[in-house]
This record gives structure tokens, C-alpha cells and sequence, in this order.
């Protein structure tokens, strides 16, 4: 019983969706849905004493380890600071700028095909990218650049360093490892 | 030995020459620092052969080493004179990357040995989108290989003659325009002498030149040139 | 004190990479280390002493909570995920840049005697290298080091950590024997 519990415990800890008894079940080779609710209502009673960080929460007819909501505020503090996080959509964008700069929005756009101006504010706000002037072409357009910040969080000493298109192509496909 | 060398085949075919070398001084049980030249080069080349025979496409660094052997046992043949003990052993050429190869094969193993999370030991894995508030898409982690990665992804949807232009000299150019627009930005305007007095060698001032005038077609700057002291000063626009 | 320590062990929960005392410090807008310190034994403590499913480690320079290794067959029944497999050729090529970085690709080749570009980016893409700089060498060849994650991976501390060659080959020769 006592390793059962352990067993579990483990299993809770880094399954990233709820665990069914049966899950568990099937996972241990176990019969006994018993022994299983034992120990999870065992594990349950503990998290509640020790009053921890976590706790074992009953959803959609499964178990699961959240962190209490108490400490959702330091949570979000925790992943929201460094290291930098970016969207998908964005990294593609600050590519572009970053190897074609400097660029217009439309040329963006073409690249990507789809419109860019909500990541392009977040990218200027998030000083990734600034403005270096309009373009004399009708309509006037905004130029983009990278700016200093930039090479810091790529921790580039310069634009040189951008590895090159072709180096990038030398490298080639990934390897089957 | 064919038959030795279909039962190394079942292990996996040799991943490069210096690979198969080692494979041949372990089966021989010969010492790395007194390698008999002419068995191994021997039994290196009927692999070759074996390989070609069996249609196998194997590297061109296989082909270096078979003439780097070759040429090893041919040095070995000639007569060494008295006076030329000094002389280095020609088979170290060989003795030193083998030796430097098998250590990196020991640290390998050594590195495969280690407890390795995800395969012995594991943590949690979450969904940080319990905790992200922004309606934001798939979340990475800025790093160099994910930007290059995101620009690579691109220039395989874009056509060949757009990528022209993607050569280290035009990023050079765009770096030095980055330089520029940051002395711009702190002073305004500033003047050619100033812009080249720092520029040591030829293909610095070309460069800056060239920065200049990409910044003058995107009308970054205007060129102003004065009547009386022929000053010519960059306006940041 | 016992609520910085419910803090700690949520923020533990989370994070995916080791937590280092710096960064719990600036997520809790803390200046005492010592506080952090005592908060991590005392989890340590913990969890040493209920013997559970999961510990206390101290890994790439931080702290990460992970499973205790006897309940890896159960975790893997659970969690049918890619192992970290990694190929002989790619493990080889990780040895050499871990050892001798910062490095060029032109030297692993050396070394290795063969190719390395396709190896190279399957390690990029996992993170377990990236690239430096630039090396200011004819034609400024970019340059590769390993990362945090390959710490976290491999179960070192800092990369003083690895064993040195000498050490290695001194286990190797009695297992030899």
C-alpha cells in the first residue's frame, strides 16, 4: 500500500492531464479500484496537513496535482519574467525584420502572408524592433529595424552575427538521431 | 574476413573512417601507439572494396583516410637513415586524432551513462497556459536557433531570386545602417569626417559609404552640404 | 518563512528548467538569500523524510523537483512520450562540443573525421547546444557551446561537473578488466 501510494504520487506529479482511477488501474496491472482510492485519498489527506504549495484536485472523474491557487499571483510572476517568451507568430516576424531590415510592413506582410500590425506593436513595445523612418513611397510607409535590445537577448555582439541564409542551409536537414 | 565484415554490417555500418580505423584496432588487438601499418591499411581498403562491392554509398572522408594510410605505409617502407633518428614517427599523424577520437568515444559513452532526464529521472510538465492570461499563440522561448529556425522556415515559401540579397555583405551594410542610426539618434546629425575617421581600412569606409547611400534611397537621411567650409553633414529624418 | 516555502514549492511545481536561488529572489522581490536557502533545505528536508514520489534536486546551478528514479518503469508505462534517445553519432559530436567548447564546426569534423551539420542542427533544435558568436577567423565560422538544458538533461551541476578525459579513461580501463 505504502508503494502504491508513492507509485501514484509520481505518476500525478508528471502526467500533464487528469489520471482516471481506471488509467491508474491499467498503468500499476492492478484489480483493485480500492487500493487505488486508498491511496489517493491517503495522498490527499497529506497534501491538505503539510499544506504545501499543492494539492490533489478531483476533475472531470480523474486526479490531478495543482499548485493552490493562493500562489497563482508568484506563479505568473515566475513565468512571466525572464527568459523572454514569444510567440510563434512573432519569432517569425522578428526574423523577417531581422534579415531583411530594413523593411516596410507590407513587405512583412508579403513574406508572411498574413497581416502583422498587432505583432508588430507588441514587438516595438516588447523593444525588439524600432522605427527607423517612413519610406518616400506613396502612403509614406513606416521603416522596422532591430534594435540594441535585440542583440542582447540573442546575445549577438552585432547584426554580423546573425548566422548567414546559407549557413543556415549548410547545416541542412536535422539528423535522425 | 567478408564474412567478419557482414557481421560488423549487422552492428551498423561504420559511421566514418576514423570509425572503421578503430573498429580494425580493437579486432586486431593492436597498441594505438604501434599500429602495423600495412595490416590495417590492408583490411581498411578490403572494407572499402567490400563496401563498393555491396553498393553502399559511403563518404568521401573514407577515400581521404585510405590515402592518408596508404601514404603513411609508404613513408614507413623507406629506408631510415642514422642520422635522422630525430625524424617524428610517421604513424603519430595517425596515432594522435585516433587517440583524441577514442577519448571523445569514451566521454560519449560516459555522457549516455549519466542519469538522463526524460529517460531515468522526470519532472512535471505543465501547461503554462493555465497561467497566461493573453490570448497569445504557441509560446517559445526566444533563443538564436528559434529565430534562425522561424527565418529558415520563411525562406523555404519564398522564391529563390528574393534570397539574393541575403548574402553576409548585405548584412553587413544593414549592420553598419544600425550603427549609424544610433549615432543619429543621440546627436541628430552628423558629419562625414566624423562618420569615416574611424574607419581604418578600405572595405570599412565602402561600407559605410555604401550604408549611406542604402539610407539616403530609404530616406532616412538627408545630405547637406555647406557652401562656405564644404562640411557635408547627415540629417537623421 | 513558511509561506516563502509554499511559494518556493509551487514555483518548483512549475517551472520547467531549475530554479536558481537569483531567480526565485527576483520572482519573490527578495534580497536574502539565506532565507531562499533555508526554505530549499527545509523542502529537501520534506521530502526526504515522507519518501515519496519525488525530491529535491540540485541541478545546472538551481533546484528542480524531480521523480525518484525507482519509479521510472511506472512513469514509462504512463507517459508513452519519445524517449530522449539520442544516436552514438550525435552523443559523440555533443562530447566534443561539451568538452572543448566554445568550438567551430570545422574542429568537431576534425575530430570526428566526417560531417557534422545535420547532427549539429538536430542538437540546436534540442536544445542542447547554440551557437556563441562568431569566430574571428577567416570567414567567421559560427561557434557552438552547450546549454543549460544539457545540464538539466545530463544530470550536472555546472560543467565542472564532467568528468575529466583522464577520469574517464581511468573508469574505462577498469571496466576494461
Amino acid at each position: 500500500m505504502e508503494d502504491i501510494k508513492k507509485i501514484i504520487e509520481a505518476l500525478l506529479f508528471v502526467s500533464d492531464s487528469s489520471l482516471t482511477i481506471d488509467r491508474i488501474k491499467s498503468v500499476l496491472a492492478l484489480n483493485s479500484t480500492k487500493e487505488i482510492q486508498d491511496a489517493l485519498s491517503a495522498l490527499s489527506d497529506e497534501y491538505e496537513a503539510r499544506k504545501g504549495g499543492f494539492y490533489l484536485h478531483a476533475v472531470a472523474g480523474g486526479y490531478q496535482i495543482r499548485t493552490r491557487p493562493e500562489y497563482t499571483k508568484w506563479i505568473k510572476r515566475l513565468i512571466r519574467t525572464k527568459p523572454v517568451r514569444i510567440s510563434k507568430a512573432a519569432m517569425e516576424t522578428l526574423a523577417i525584420v531581422a534579415y531583411k531590415q530594413p523593411i516596410v510592413r507590407s513587405d512583412i506582410e508579403h513574406i508572411r502572408g498574413v497581416d502583422c500590425g498587432g505583432i508588430l506593436r507588441t514587438l516595438l513595445e516588447r523593444k525588439f524592433i524600432r522605427i527607423l523612418g517612413r519610406k518616400e513611397i506613396p502612403g509614406r510607409p513606416l521603416i522596422y529595424a532591430t534594435t540594441r535590445q535585440f542583440l542582447e537577448i540573442f546575445d549577438l555582439k552585432d547584426l554580423k552575427d546573425l548566422p548567414t541564409t546559407e549557413e543556415i542551409e549548410k547545416l541542412g536537414n536535422t539528423a535522425d538521431t | 574476413m567478408p564474412d567478419e565484415i557482414y557481421k560488423v554490417q549487422l552492428d551498423g555500418v561504420f559511421e566514418g573512417p576514423m570509425d572503421l580505423l578503430i573498429y580494425l584496432i580493437k579486432k586486431n588487438e593492436v597498441d594505438v601507439y604501434d599500429i602495423p601499418i600495412a595490416l590495417i591499411t590492408d583490411q581498411y581498403l578490403k572494407y572499402l572494396e567490400w563496401m563498393k562491392s555491396m553498393n553502399i554509398d559511403f563518404a568521401g572522408d573514407f577515400l581521404v583516410m585510405a590515402a592518408t594510410l596508404i601514404q603513411i605505409k609508404s613513408r614507413m617502407l623507406l629506408p631510415v637513415h642514422e642520422d635522422e633518428e630525430s625524424e617524428e614517427d610517421p604513424r603519430l599523424e595517425l596515432t594522435k586524432p585516433l587517440l583524441e577520437y577514442l577519448q571523445v568515444k569514451s566521454a560519449a559513452e560516459h555522457l549516455s551513462a549519466r542519469s538522463i532526464l526524460g529517460e531515468d529521472t522526470f519532472i512535471r510538465t505543465i501547461d503554462k497556459e493555465d497561467y497566461l492570461t493573453a490570448g497569445e499563440d504557441e509560446i517559445i522561448n526566444v533563443d538564436l536557433f528559434e529565430l534562425i529556425d522561424a527565418f529558415k522556415k520563411i525562406l523555404e515559401n519564398i522564391s529563390d531570386d528574393q534570397r539574393l540579397d541575403l548574402t553576409a555583405d548585405r548584412i553587413s551594410v544593414k549592420d553598419r545602417i544600425a550603427q549609424i542610426v544610433d549615432l543619429l539618434e543621440k546627436q541628430a546629425s552628423i558629419t562625414f569626417g566624423e562618420l569615416f575617421s574611424s574607419d581604418v581600412n578600405k572595405g570599412e569606409i565602402i561600407l559605410t559609404f555604401l550604408a549611406i547611400l542604402e539610407m539616403v534611397k530609404l530616406s532616412l537621411v538627408r545630405i547637406v552640404q555647406h557652401v562656405h567650409t564644404g562640411i557635408i553633414r547627415i540629417f537623421y529624418l
